[in-house]
């Protein structure tokens, strides 16, 4: 029964995949979405019930399809363990995979290849159903590789574009860098514990085994790597901006939602090993903590729409490792799903005023956008407010813990956490107030055209904007539903903060530092009315955030034209000298041989001087050398 | 005595020999050569080997030397046309003959054993009258009977060689 | 000594028959008669009477190589009237000449004395020296018999004064006295210095290296069957001349002989093999192949007490590989003025069946499975491992892979160029001939133990 | 029915196309190949079933050589490869037509014939005999029935032939030494051949340098991308997909159990030079203008890895190591088949005058993308299986070899896909690009069917080969 | 007569005919004019021809002056085939300078 569901569960997405390859094209593009839709929302009831069944019976389910590999020593099955972790991962994914599959409809109606973007969205959630659930490492790396692989058809779904075919590309690879560490890591708790399962390496830990920590530092510092690759932190992030090359729909789903959480969601998985390693979890808190930092930074000057939300999703990835670090992993959990709520919201708010500017991504040329947009401004609002962490808002709360957390561990962090929030309060509040108010700055044409987007894409966003707000009450602080469904996944029982004054006070700075942001955003853009200007006029280090700190350009000059250098290099030179090497043998051989017929003048005397030569230097040797 | 025929008859032997190589003319080149022959054919008889001198006279000065000038004449070659040579071929011809005689002597100098008078073998029988000659050379059992006859196959081709060679083209040819 | 007599008979016989006008009677009769001899020759194959004052043994030895022999000169003969189509007239001296040629040739395995082994190689190089200027108009034939007469003249005497020297220090032609005398310890010093005199002469006549020079002027000017002849049949009769002679002689050679016998060996296969490689004629370039494959043969000389079989083997792949690429060259050159490579171009479309035959002769001769070639020069690098050569071995390997260099020139010539010219019509013998070689090459590869274990 | 009928049908086969005349030769040809693949598939059933399907018969007395024919799971796993790959990649062809088709299929059963008797010996010399047997059709197919200018074609196809046989040839000085200490060609026999570790290096060496030539290792691949790109595209999938196969097998076979202690001696220099290998192939393969060459540096790339694999001697090495030939053996014929198809219809190798194919074929692009993302071992596909194993052993001798061997899944992502955006994606071209036909489309379904089948279940695979390789180990570790 | 050997040792003989069969060397190496090479090979010849008849006497057996025979018919053979040979050069380009003939080689 468990094993059929599962199967269920993990083969819907994956029929309605096949069926919109090869059928797609000959059904009507209604039928190809809805089909598309409905697969997720199958495997979402099924999610759901699982849920309901784990939080009866609080027993994980383990699930051994058959025997996959056999590595040194031990077997890896195809199998999958559905425990509280991935049951909550299943949940919030294949959720906002329906919804973003609704809004999808409409919002790429037009498009020629509509049944390969189902397509493709429905793989993505298959593999992102098997990330989730695998029960070893191995399955896990099946569904993180094969979100890549989507991430990289979706972002380039637009082919004929070589630039967004760039922008793919990079993704794939940088992901792939990331990849390799995982790998490595794999390697190494293959090697340590003699097993990639989750379960025997939790129960060899729990159970004392003794390991090499030096190897085991090794093993989650590379396990890290392959996280900060998917969820793009330093210095593996600059893919992720790139990728909003992509359909809006697929921003929001795997670049904001789902699949860049997948780095989360395999720390918190390895907990029990993190928690071993203390200098790892060290790094990775001061990652996430400047990752956090650069991006908001970045995200204040950027203009185009959903760069910024793209940085701000950077931003609040490096807050949720940050978390990690500081080893609070259901926090970071929680920052998750409150953060798929609103960015989701977020992004396909934007996807809204993009498909409304019908195509537009640049700020300055919007504004006023909420007299003709209301559902669309209001749903924005709500998620802006809690991203910003506004009280009652999703994001506060599960901010809030983190900035706590952070406070209590270390205050420096705390200070680089808190500044990023301010900073995400005042660049998505001046993101709101570009978008949604003053006058409208674009050219009369798109004036005209100005709508309210059709309720297939306005559903999602109220939907989406609703959890926005309630979300946060599931860890609500001191009496966290949350914190106590994931108690099974730890093994080291987290020493909770009672709510005390310290918490109050935290809360109030933090809630007067998003005011702050918000009230420097409104006297500049509402008092002031200013409106960032165009490319040129940006100096100083305004220019240095708008172009992203130049990392990209530095990446190229450091890593991506020296390899080209290499490669140009090893071709022209290199080969040219192997090959001429192995030529020049052949060559001199040749050479000696037309140089020899010289030798063969055709002279008898000359031949019979040889001879006599011959003989004379043969009967010398012999008998005189001696 | 002896020696001293020795003595001549080398000389003379080596001088023909040398006279051979370095006269312009070809004709006058056979005749020395004739004449080398001839002390040869002294030494043979100096070892009492008669038959074999005679042998040798008929078959050498006789016959081969006779056949060469034959051609010579044919050929209308005793002019002195040959060609100056030039300094290397002399050069070259020059050094292997002092190398290759240098090193032949100095090999047989180095490993001949030193004999005197009375290491040499003296079976005191006849060895080398026509008689014994003939026996050793004709007989089938305990002789050269078989390269006896397997010469005439040597003549025999060359023989034929030279009809070969010298056989006029039919008249399809070419 | 009844092969020798029957061979010498049949050549009379040959000659006779021109006298009394059966021409088209020769080469049949000539060939059915030689088959018949071969029969002979192999039934008393391991008979070794020796009577007649042991002028000559029938030996182990003797005998397989006596067979391959006649084999060859079969081959030979039947390509004989195709290739004389213009001279009928003389066919039955070039007829007979190769006959008496392989009386001379038999003498040189199967001698007993070194009267008959001096009668043979002479007989065996006056047949040569006449037939490689048989071609009496063109002056390329006239020059290559003048310098082989001239040059091999010249090695004989050599030959004759080792075997003085020989006889001074033995007293006696005999081989068997040699052998035993050779094994005593008290033998005079000049018996070596005869023995070398005697080796260089034979290093001459099988074209070893620094003694090579005369082969590719007088294989390329030589008529091509003649070139055949030499490059097959008296290569291998050298050989095994030298082969035996050693095996006699070689327990008194000094140890520096085994250094000045690799060190020969090297530069032949050497040589030869580097020259090859920028020659355009093929004659000219199938003498250097032969060259180093001299090399190759002389390798066994290094082990004479054990590797009389590999020779026999070797000889046989290489002389087999050597007629079947000759009755192919015989086709492509006729009435061409020469024997560049550019006469074969297009072969593989114009005649595939011989381009076929020619690219397995090459293979065998550059030594690729199955071709005996290959066998041949895996079991002397046995045997030389064996005997601790393993310079040798590397060399002679590096020299392989040389080889393969020119004669893929030749195959490359067959199959990606375009031909020149329409195809001629292929006498019958020509191809039967090229096709019974290569099929013999690749049996005694499928089967080496056949030949390999005559001698063991 | 012993392992020696497989190889008269291949021969028998090779004979009766050549026999049947240009028209029918190609139909003959796969038939007896599908007839090879069915004998190989029966023989995998009578070896599961425990019997005995090897030969062993005296050929040569002295020296002693057998014919010696045997198989184990590991030479079963590798004919059946062989078997599976023939009748697709003479299938494959028959979208184009070649002149005196007939001698063409006849080489191709001929090679294959030879390939698969040099899986199947048991006896070093005759494993030699095959070893060079199945050079001599390819320098046939690739010199008569090329691509480009036959003058460079020649140049580069001479250069490959000699190239390889001269490598081979060490081998054979490896193999004769062996004898002369052991008196026998025979494997088992080989083997007990006491030998210091000096003499083992040497030996060693002698077939490292075959290998190395064939497989290729750098730096003796330079023969490699022109004769990929001059051959016919049949020529190099047998190359590419079973004959380099041939030499990593070898190692696996001869090369470790000859010299086991030459081979742990000098661990890390062959892994590591194999490694590089790794590195070099996919960084040229990012600067190459010409679609075969490129892949032919990826498959240098690859097989690198494999090499590496092998050297490792562990028996995860050696395990991902067979999966790999076997992965790639299928994803490189697909790759370069997908190639054919392009310059079948645009007669260009020129990745520069590519691009835009997505928009007027689909399918092809779907079929291309998989065998791509097999190329650089995503999950799922069989050549993940492989690599990850692969990189496991790496990773059990030294973590920086793994990284350094690892990062072929960064760079293989890497000029993969820029080749695949280049010649793929972007604005239609203006040449006219037909979708796949059923021929062309039923080649690539079976070979993705089964990288993705084996991706998913590789077991049968694994539980073929690992007891035999097992069984190697056992063996290289003797002393 | 072996008083002879004794008398003059047969070390002296053995370095006259060495000299000789050099002089003949010489002679071939010298001389372009294939006839006098000719009679320089006979020079050559003849130093082993009395080489032979000296060893004859040394072992006092006469199995060497046999063979001394024997090369002489060897002798006169080749003397017979090559002139055979010489004639024909002759008749081609009237000239028997063997340095005329170098249209083989390379």
């Amino acid at each position: 029964m468990e094993t059929s569901l599962l199967l269920f569960l993990l083969l819907a997405p994956f029929a309605g995949f096949l069926f919109n390859v090869f059928f797609g094209k000959k059904v009507s593009r209604n039928v190809s979405g809805t089909i598309g839709t409905i697969a997720v929302a199958i495997s979402f009831g099924i999610a759901l019930n699982f849920f309901f069944q784990i939080n009866s019976t609080k027993k994980p389910i383990l699930i051994e399809l058959f025997h996959w590999m056999t590595l040194g020593n031990f077997n890896v099955g195809f199998s999958f363990l559905l425990d509280q972790l991935s049951i909550l991962w299943l949940l919030f994914v294949t959720g906002i995979g329906t919804l973003i599959h609704i809004y999808s409809i409409s919002y790429m109606h037009d498009d020629e290849n509509l049944h390969k973007f189902f397509a493709y969205l429905n793989l993505f959630i298959f593999f992102m159903i098997t990330l989730v659930t695998g029960s070893n490492l191995l399955i896990m790396f099946i569904g993180w590789e094969g979100v890549g692989l989507c991430s990289y058809l979706l972002i380039g779904f637009w082919y004929k574009n070589q630039e967004y075919n760039d922008a793919a590309k990079k993704a794939f690879i940088m992901n792939r860098i990331g990849d390799l560490g995982f790998l490595i890591g794999i390697f190494t708790l293959g090697y340590l514990f003699s097993s990639v399962d989750f379960t025997t390496i939790k129960t060899a830990v729990a159970s004392g085994q003794t390991v090499d920590l030096g190897w085991l530092g090794f093993g989650t510092f590379c396990l890290f790597i392959g996280a900060s690759g998917k969820s793009a932190q330093i210095p593996l992030y600059t893919w992720l901006p790139d990728a909003m090359a992509g359909p809006t729909p697929v921003s929001a789903l795997i670049h904001a939602a789902t699949m860049v959480t997948a780095g989360i969601f395999m720390i918190t998985r390895l907990n029990f090993l993190f928690d071993l390693t203390p200098n790892i979890q060290m790094i990775i808190a001061v990652i996430g903590a400047i990752t956090s930092l650069v991006a908001a930074f970045i995200a204040l000057v950027q203009n185009d729409i959903k760069k910024v939300l793209a940085y701000s999703t950077v931003s609040q990835l490096g807050l949720m490792f940050l978390a990690l670090g500081l080893g609070a992993y259901e926090i970071a959990v929680f920052h998750v799903i409150t953060h798929a709520f609103f960015k989701a919201c977020l992004f396909l708010g934007s996807g809204s005023v993009i498909h409304a500017m019908h195509g537009e991504q640049d700020m300055r040329k919007m504004g006023g956008l909420r007299k003709y947009m209301k559902v669309t401004y209001i749903t924005f609002l709500i998620a802006t407010l809690a991203i910003s962490g506004i009280p009652i808002f999703a994001g506060f709360f599960s901010k809030d813990e983190i900035l706590m957390v952070a406070f209590h561990e270390n205050k420096a962090l705390w200070v680089i956490a808190s500044l990023a929030s301010i900073m995400t309060a005042f660049y998505m509040f001046r993101l709101l107030y570009l978008t949604f108010f003053k006058e409208f700055r674009g050219t009369d044409e798109q004036r005209h055209h100005l709508h309210e987007s059709p309720s297939l894409i306005t559903f999602p966003l109220i939907v989406l904007a609703i959890l926005s707000t309630v979300g946060g009450f599931i860890s609500f602080p001191g009496h966290s539903w949350l914190n106590e469904y994931l108690k099974p996944i730890f093994i080291r029982a987290r020493e909770e903060h009672h709510v005390d004054t310290t918490t109050f006070m935290l809360m109030g700075v933090a809630v007067v530092g998003a005011l702050i942001g918000i009230g420097i955003a409104y006297s500049n853009y509402i008092k002031k009315s200013q409106v960032p200007g165009a490319d040129n006029e940006i100096t100083g280090f305004s220019k240095v955030l708008y172009n992203k700190f130049y990392v990209d350009e530095i990446y190229m000059a450091v890593i991506v034209r020296p390899i080209y250098a290499i490669a140009s290099f090893s071709k022209n030179f290199i080969e040219t000298a192997l090959s001429g090497f192995i030529f020049g043998l052949g060559k001199v051989t040749n050479m000696v041989g037309t140089q020899g017929r010289v030798l063969q003048n055709g002279s008898v005397g000359f031949y019979l001087f040889v001879f006599v030569i011959g003989t004379a230097s043969i009967i010398a040797y012999l008998f005189l050398a001696q | 005595m002896l020696t001293t025929v020795f003595y001549i008859l080398s000389a003379i032997t080596l001088a023909s020999a040398f006279l051979t190589i370095f006269t312009k003319n070809p004709i006058h080149s056979a005749i020395y050569l004739v004449i080398c022959f001839f002390s040869i054919a002294g030494h043979y008889l100096l070892f009492n080997a008669q038959f074999l001198a005679v042998v040798h006279i008929i078959v050498y000065s006789g016959a081969i030397m006779i056949l060469l000038l034959f051609t010579i004449m044919l050929m209308n070659l005793n002019k002195e046309d040959e060609k100056h040579k030039s300094g290397l071929t002399i050069l070259a011809a020059v050094a292997s003959f002092c190398l290759v005689a240098y090193v032949l002597l100095a090999a047989f100098i180095k490993s001949m054993p030193i004999l005197e008078k009375g290491d040499y073998y003296v079976s005191g029988e006849d060895y080398q009258s026509i008689k014994v000659l003939g026996q050793v050379l004709l007989d089938e059992k305990n002789g050269f009977m078989i390269p006896f006859e397997f010469a005439s196959v040597l003549l025999l081709v060359s023989m034929i060689g030279a009809v070969l060679l010298s056989k006029k083209e039919e008249k399809i040819s070419l | 000594m009844y092969t020798l007599i029957a061979i010498a008979v049949l050549g009379v016989l040959c000659l006779l028959a021109e006298i009394f006008n059966v021409r088209k009677a020769i080469v049949p009769v000539t060939i059915i008669g030689l088959l018949a001899i071969l029969g002979l020759t192999a039934t008393g194959l391991n008979d070794s009477a020796d009577s007649y004052n042991n002028m000559i043994v029938s030996d182990n030895f003797s005998t397989p190589f006596s067979c391959l022999f006649i084999l060859l000169t079969v081959f030979l003969i039947a390509l004989t009237p195709s290739f004389h189509q213009k001279e009928v007239h003389k066919i039955s001296d070039f007829v007979s000449i190769k006959l008496f040629l392989l009386t001379g040739a038999v003498a040189m395995v199967a001698f007993g004395n070194l009267a008959m082994f001096f009668l043979g190689i002479e007989i065996l190089s006056i047949s040569l020296y006449v037939l490689a200027a048989s071609n009496r108009l063109s002056l390329k034939s006239n020059e290559a018999g003048m310098k082989y007469f001239l040059m091999g003249a010249f090695a004989s005497g050599f030959i004759l004064f080792g075997i003085a020297l020989i006889y001074g220090a033995i007293g006696s032609f005999d081989m068997a006295v040699i052998q035993e005398a050779g094994t005593s310890a008290d033998v005079e010093d000049w018996f070596y210095i005869g023995a070398i005199l005697l080796s260089i002469g034979m290093l001459f006549k099988i074209a070893a290296a620094p003694f090579h020079f005369w082969a590719p002027d007088v294989y390329e000017g030589s008529p091509a069957l003649t070139t055949a002849l030499m490059s097959t049949l008296a290569k291998v009769v050298a050989m095994a001349a030298f082969f035996k002679l050693v095996s006699a002689m070689n327990v008194n050679l000094p140890d520096s002989s085994q250094t000045a016998l690799m060190v020969i060996s090297i530069l032949s296969m050497t040589i030869g093999n580097i020259m090859a490689l920028k020659q355009n004629n093929v004659k000219r370039m199938l003498a250097f192949s032969g060259i180093s494959h001299a090399g190759f043969m002389l390798m066994t000389l290094l082990a004479v007490s054990t590797s009389a079989g590999i020779l026999l083997y070797y000889a046989s792949a290489y002389a087999l590989a050597g007629i079947a690429a000759f009755s192919v060259l015989l086709y492509v050159t006729k009435d061409k003025d020469n024997e560049d490579i550019f006469n074969f171009n297009g072969l593989g479309k114009t005649n595939p069946l011989l381009a076929a035959i020619l690219t397995g002769a090459l293979l065998s001769m550059a030594g690729i499975p199955i071709f005996s070639g290959f066998f041949a020069k895996v079991f002397l690098f046995g045997q030389m491992l064996n005997a601790g050569h393993i310079i040798l071995v590397i060399v002679a390997v590096v020299n392989s892979i040389i080889s393969v260099g020119y004669y893929f020139k030749l195959i490359l010539a067959m199959y990606t160029k375009e031909a020149t010219e329409a195809a001629k019509p292929v006498p019958f013998v020509y191809t039967a001939v090229a096709t019974v070689a290569i099929v013999l090459n690749i049996a005694i590869g499928l089967y080496p133990s056949f030949l390999l274990d005559l001698l063991v | 029915m012993d392992v020696s009928f497989l190889l008269i049908i291949l021969l028998v086969g090779a004979i009766a196309t050549f026999l049947s005349g240009d028209k029918w030769a190609s139909k003959i040809a796969l038939l007896f190949s599908l007839a090879a693949f069915g004998v190989s598939v029966y023989l995998l059933n009578l070896y599961n079933a425990g019997q005995n399907i090897n030969l062993i018969k005296q050929w040569v007395t002295i020296p002693k050589i057998y014919i010696a024919l045997g198989a184990d799971g590991l030479t079963m796993a590798m004919v059946l490869l062989t078997t599976a790959l023939t009748p697709l990649i003479i299938f494959s062809s028959f979208g184009n037509s070649y002149a005196k088709s007939k001698n063409f299929y006849a080489l191709i059963l001929f090679m294959v014939f030879a390939m698969v008797g040099t899986f199947l010996s048991a006896d070093g010399f005759l494993y030699y005999i095959f070893w060079e047997l199945s050079l001599i059709p390819i320098y046939f197919i690739a010199l008569i029935w090329g691509n480009g200018n036959p003058q460079s074609r020649k140049k580069a196809v001479v250069k490959f032939f000699i190239y390889t046989f001269a490598g081979s040839l060490f081998m054979l000085v490896s193999f004769i030494y062996l004898y002369q200490i052991t008196g026998s060609f025979l494997l088992s026999d080989l083997i007990r051949a006491q030998l210091s570790t000096q003499e083992q290096f040497w030996i060693f060496l002698g077939f490292f340098l075959a290998y190395a030539i064939k497989i290729p290792l750098i730096p003796f691949h330079t023969w490699q991308a022109k004769v990929y790109q001059k051959a016919p595209a049949v020529g190099t999938m047998l190359l590419s997909g079973i004959m380099l196969k041939m030499a990593l097998y070898s190692i696996i076979r001869w090369q470790l159990p000859l010299a086991p202690l030459a081979a742990k001696e000098y661990l890390y220099y062959f892994v590591g030079l194999s490694v590089a290998g790794v590195i070099y192939g996919s960084i040229v393969a990012l600067k190459q203008k010409d679609i075969k060459k490129l892949l032919a540096y990826s498959s240098l790339a690859h097989v690198g890895l494999i090499a590496a694999g092998c050297y490792t001697m562990t028996l995860d090495g050696l395990r991902g190591a067979t999966l790999q030939m076997i992965a790639h053996g299928f994803g490189v014929v697909g790759l370069f088949f997908a190639a054919e198809i392009i310059s079948r219809r645009y007669t260009t190798g020129k990745i520069s005058e590519m691009g835009g194919i997505r928009i007027q074929s689909p399918k092809f692009t779907s079929m291309f993308m998989i065998l791509v993302l097999a190329s650089v071992a995503l999950p799922g596909t069989f050549n993940f299986v492989g690599e990850f194993e692969l990189l496991y052993s790496l990773a059990q001798k030294s973590v920086t070899i793994c990284i350094i061997g690892g990062t072929t899944i960064i760079l293989g992502a890497f000029y993969m896909l820029r080749m695949f955006q280049k010649v793929m994606l972007g604005e239609k071209n203006e040449k006219f690009f037909a979708d796949v036909n059923f021929n062309e489309g039923l080649v690539m379904v079976i070979i993705i069917g089964v990288l993705l089948f084996f991706g998913l279940y590789p077991k049968p695979i694994i539980d073929l080969i690992t007891p035999s390789l097992e069984e190697a180990i056992k063996v290289i570790n003797r002393i | 007569m072996q008083s002879v050997l004794q008398e003059i040792g047969i070390n002296n003989y053995i370095y006259l005919s060495t000299i000789l069969f050099c002089i003949g060397i010489f002679g071939v190496l010298f001389r372009r004019n294939a006839i006098i090479m000719f009679m320089s090979i006979e020079i050559m010849l003849n130093a082993v021809n009395l080489l032979l008849v000296v060893f004859s006497t040394y072992h006092q057996d006469a199995a060497g002056q046999v063979f001394v025979f024997f090369s002489m018919a060897v002798a006169a053979a080749e003397v017979a085939v090559g002139l055979a040979i010489l004639v024909g050069i002759y008749r081609n380009i009237h000239s028997i300078d063997i340095d005329k003939l170098k249209n083989l080689k390379g």
